[in-house]
């Protein structure tokens, strides 16, 4: 198998209304995370560790940030001159007009053309709102070695939780054999994680059908697995075990950043066989000053702790000034504290500044809040 | 708007002798600050004042500054009109006497003659200051002088820059005489190695040293020309944080000093940016056994310990009870469990384990060596 | 002055219909040119030689292979991190849905965000489809000091022909103080280039409210320029003596190839001070047959020429075999001309093949003939 | 998928002398064809080929290469995870017979220590052929052998190949011999100074050779150790085009018999590019007055006289009524109005005006020097 046969595509479209006001202005997969990173760095990271040279990221919705972002395909090593990321959009043809896309599988027929530029073998969909580590190239191998029309990475989820998720059913060899939306009586713990590798004459065949279908949702999930199993095409459960992570609402996005916190560190960013790529800022490394106290913080260059920070992320620029204080918060970049402000059980935006002695959030809160707009001091 | 110099950034001068660091890399590739080489400093001088064509010299040790600097795209040199351009010198080894920045430009004569700018910056890459070159070479053409240098008032000549020149200067801001620094008196002028002038004087002064003698410097001949009265040098005072990394102690000193805010302000600013090429390094994790004051901490560090007053480079451990004070610590250093430091410069992937206790004082910092197991 | 203070803007939305077939698949700018460039190369390689870091392409048709083509910002050395080549296509915002561009002015207004991101003082708006050499930053030294509001770069045309164009009343001082669109008696024969330098804070309040007058066209040359002149700004025009082609029709893309040949050559590619910029191919260099014969040829490495090709340009991998013949023709990339087939006055578009012995064209038809499906061979 | 194997591009050995070109360059960055260098082809066999850590030995004359191949990304190469590197070694001036690829890795050891693959596969910088070395690579762990070394079977071999190692192979496909060809048979299994071996053994191989002798190279090494037959070593057939530009005549016999269809189909196929930097030049202008035959014409040309079974490079500029015949010339040469050239080599700026007759012999081909004005 020569490198490069296996194409990627990245569906970055959604608007993630669950992050509220953290996507007003940047697409979910531009959000920040883990202090440095944004979302898309991982599927992106995991691609160029993968050997995968082209990536396709489908957006339509306030694209400027992530084009500007992952137009730079250096950041990931995804810049010589056979390898590029490129912001996939909606755009009128020579015989369609603009339309939106209808769906994720239509996100994909909409740029068949892109993908045929490539001749690729095989078609590799991700999600954009992933936090995880994944070897492509191993789920790869294993679709060829079984001769699979299409491979859907899963995961175990505890099997209380199953009727959360869309659960595959398999036969003894991994075969899937159902699949189920949100199953009230789950017949199995293996949750799709929306990734898939499709051979690509197979799956470019079943969306020029699908297109054509007044009936479809035009969706991988609803149309066309179903009716992949339905003409008893070859389906295999590839079955992932490592850290994953949804982060669609505020709460998981939390949760995430709280991770990274965790001595046992299950995510692992520091791994130097599979670094997570993003961009650097110009800036000084951490600054920590001569009153400051820290306990357990996770924290990335440009960070200026002049007060307290306990149990928290910081964020490249973020400030904590003396006297202040931030517990169980998630800084995001140029987010700063002032003086005698307390922070606690909270996300706060990009550029947000929450002024002196103010108090924002709780101890006991049941949510995590978000400040996505500047607090007000109380002087 | 097209730039009217292209720059210089010299090889690391003889005179310039950091005890251990050196032995592995060229100054100008010596870690600063946890996260930046000392030739981002005069590189990015260089670029944020639009002066985009930068010729790069180097001697010994070429790998450790190809890699880093690459074909120049993290400091925004590399479009396809001007760039980031690497010289290989030939290192003298038969007799180190030889080794001057001279023979380095008389060994690519041809690619500085082919250059179109009228004008050519030096800097050298051993010192760490912020200076808009396109305001200092618009203020040179306005002077009429033939040659432009930069120097620094300093306070404290009798034990430090000792490795430097300093310069006399009148009060119509004319060089008056150019010397080593003898340490005799507090106050002094310490000159740059920074200088402008047109590139066609410059080739002259080149092939005039060569004449005069095969082991002098350019500094060298312009002391002598300065005695002779051949040209009208005029000094221009630098003001702002200013460091020359020329030994160990300076080395040291200048790294420390950047925990005073004030300096750190001073030599980051927004829009003037410091660049240097990523290590995609993680965030840092800060434990809840750890106490960090007063200190720089880079990316990609696990901290359990105490760190105070001091400057941590990247992917650091400092274990469970370990306690750093007063130290440099660079890249993947490996400070053991209940391990204290005073006063130390622990250079790349070293490991402190079993001794449990290295104190130096500010005033004559320690050493340990790349790579050692301690 | 510092570098980096103007962003430009390539407009290449058009779909170039009077360009027939060639612009089915591709967007206008990304048409061939020259034997190995593309239009795009030309508004590109200005952009990159005048000290421009941020260029946006916007374009709302068939942008993939633009979108490829242009992504890869390191033909035009315009990748270092903080420059790039962004494909700006219409998108859904947080408060407004997906829309076409209305207008020039109108692509403009909706990336105000993205031209604000970076925050310049000068906005460059350019053309897609015009071939020529020029200096942005000259004229925009012309702008800064003459305090203009904005800069519009015109040529003399022939008066008896400057009721084609955007004429250009200017006063002695060379202030702008009229501007008519292709009038009947025209005052001047200063044509517009559709280049233009606007104050970026200047121009942004303008489109502001030209976005939300129902009357308006959203377009430079019939509302935003009027408007400027209406209240009584600056405007000034910049002349420009060199080379410059619209390639917008068959015949003049045909023409500015064949100005190629001339040996007077005004365009000169090869001058070193201002090269143009393009995509190189890993071929052969042009390999020229014991048996060929050449004459006025401009020809590019992947040539292959064993027949005979006279007054006519060959672009990359373009072949003319045994026997062939290609006279007054612009061959595009792998366009084939198999034995002893003859082709007269036409463009042959990229990829097409000319039958063994068939015959395309003539020499005395009134206009050129393009080519653009397989002819077949005459056996 | 991850390769198993990184890639060694060697610098050029002791034995490689091509006259004059070799003065200004090493044999790697030769133009070839007009518009490549020869390190080209074995770098984009590496690329092709899947193995995308690649290793180049740098000798005299860096800067022609670091130029040329930057981060590598023309080749592919520049990725975050694999790349391209360059290695710096020194080269000993004190005494020729120091310099080989035995002391360059020794200069390096730890760069190669470091690595994850298991398997290295080395080239040499200064031979042109097509390989998939990652289907070599599968043979070869197949086969069980220790090391495969590539040969390629020439009929030639009395007045050809002379500065190369010929290879006795037994019918098991054995290597049985290795020294240099003496020149006393036409049919002979030239070594193309590529093979393929564990990392762990080639790091063994370069300890023992330094050993052995200070002026052994690997291949010299290794013809003592088939004799001693402690290895063992599998020769694999190479076919297609082959060439070794190892002095003026291969020089110039490998890149006019390039204009044999038959050898170009061979070395450029689809799917298996040739990757070079590009140097943004414009096309070629043939004009009325030219008779272009059975030549290649690199881009960037202006072409007024005669050209036949010629190689020109780019910017070349042909003159009114010039006739150049069975030619290689480089880049930027000027061949002015009415000068005939026949069997020449002509480097690149340099100016024929005022001779206007150079005739040499396919057989013993004539030199004109780099930027020479004749």
């Amino acid at each position: 198998m020569k490198q490069g046969n296996m194409l990627a595509m990245i569906l970055a479209g959604g608007r993630g209304s669950r992050l509220h006001e953290l996507t007003d202005k940047v697409a979910k997969p531009a959000v920040s995370y883990g202090g440095k990173y944004r979302i898309v760095d991982f599927p992106l990271s995991n691609c160029a560790n993968s050997g995968i040279n082209i990536v396709g990221v489908l957006t339509q919705y306030e694209s400027v940030l992530l084009n500007s972002y992952v137009a730079a395909g250096s950041r990931w090593g995804l810049d010589s001159d056979d390898a590029g990321v490129f912001v996939l959009t909606p755009r009128e043809k020579a015989d369609s007009g603009l339309d939106v896309y209808r769906g994720t599988a239509d996100a994909i027929s909409q740029n068949i053309d892109f993908i045929d530029q490539y001749n690729p073998e095989y078609l590799l969909i991700l999600s954009g709102d992933h936090i995880y580590k994944m070897n492509y190239d191993k789920m790869l191998q294993a679709h060829i070695e079984q001769g699979a029309n299409a491979t859907i990475a899963v995961r175990p989820v505890p099997i209380k939780e199953a009727s959360r998720f869309g659960i595959m059913n398999t036969n003894e060899d991994g075969d899937i054999v159902e699949f189920e939306e949100k199953p009230a009586h789950p017949k199995s713990n293996l949750a799709s994680m929306g990734i898939y590798i499709f051979t690509w004459k197979d799956l470019r065949k079943l969306l020029i059908s699908d297109m054509k279908d007044p009936d479809s949702d035009h969706d991988f999930g609803k149309n066309i697995i179903p009716t992949m199993l339905a003409e008893n095409k070859k389906l295999i459960a590839y079955r992932f075990e490592g850290y994953w992570k949804d982060v669609g609402t505020i709460d998981s996005l939390w949760e995430a950043n709280m991770d990274l916190l965790d001595e046992k560190d299950e995510l692992d960013l520091s791994d130097p066989t599979w670094r997570i790529y993003s961009e650097d800022a110009s800036s000084l490394p951490a600054y920590i000053g001569p009153d400051a106290v820290l306990d357990r913080v996770y924290l990335t260059q440009g960070t200026q702790v002049e007060g307290t920070a306990k149990n928290s992320v910081l964020s490249t620029l973020s400030q904590v000034k003396a006297g202040a204080k931030v517990i169980d918060t998630v800084l995001m970049p140029n987010a700063k504290v002032e003086e005698g402000a307390t922070v606690t059980r909270a996300i706060v935006a990009s550029g947000v500044k929450i002024g002196k002695g103010a108090v924002v959030g709780s101890a006991d809160s049941e949510n995590i809040i978000l400040v996505s707009k500047n607090v007000k001091g109380v002087e | 708007m097209a730039a009217k110099a292209f720059g210089i950034v010299t090889s690391t001068p003889r005179r310039v002798n950091v005890y251990g660091l050196q032995d592995y890399r060229p100054a100008g590739a010596f870690t600063f600050i946890g996260k930046f080489r000392v030739i981002d400093f005069p590189i990015s001088n260089f670029s944020n004042s639009g002066i985009k064509n930068i010729q790069v010299y180097l001697n010994k040790h070429p790998k450790a500054l190809t890699d880093h600097l690459g074909t120049g795209r993290s400091y925004n040199l590399n479009s396809k009109r001007d760039r980031l351009q690497l010289f290989y010198c030939n290192h003298h080894m038969e007799n180190e006497v030889y080794n001057t920045d001279v023979s380095d430009y008389l060994d690519n004569l041809h690619h500085l003659e082919d250059l179109p700018q009228e004008y050519v910056i030096i800097a050298p890459c051993y010192m760490v200051y912020k200076q808009d070159f396109s305001t200092l070479l618009d203020d040179h053409i306005l002077s009429g002088a033939d040659i432009t240098m930069l120097y620094h008032r300093v306070n404290n000549a009798r034990d430090h820059f000792l490795n430097c020149r300093v310069m006399g200067v009148d009060q119509d801001q004319m060089v008056t005489s150019l010397e080593i620094n003898r340490g005799n008196r507090q106050n002094q002028c310490v000159f740059m190695d920074t200088y402008i002038l047109k590139k066609s004087l410059f080739i002259d002064l080149v092939q005039r040293t060569a004449k005069y003698s095969s082991t002098y410097s350019l500094s060298q001949m312009l002391s002598v020309l300065i005695k002779r009265e051949e040209y009208e040098i005029r000094g221009v005072q630098h003001k702002g944080f200013f460091a020359s990394v020329d030994d160990l102690q300076s080395y040291y000193e200048s790294n420390l000093s950047l925990l005073d805010p004030k300096n750190a302000r001073d030599l980051f600013q927004d829009g003037w940016w410091i660049y240097t090429r990523t290590t995609d390094s993680n965030p840092s994790r800060i434990y809840d056994t750890a106490t960090v004051k007063n200190s720089m901490i880079a990316n990609g560090c696990q901290v359990e310990g105490t760190v105070e007053n001091s400057v941590v480079g990247r992917a650091v451990h400092i274990g469970k009870g370990a306690v750093v004070r007063n130290c440099v610590i660079l890249d993947h250093a490996r400070i053991g469990d209940g391990v204290t430091l005073d006063s130390q410069i622990v250079d790349k992937y070293a490991q402190i384990i079993r001794t449990k206790e290295i104190i130096g004082t500010p005033g004559q910092p320690g050493y340990v060596h790349r790579a050692d197991r301690l």
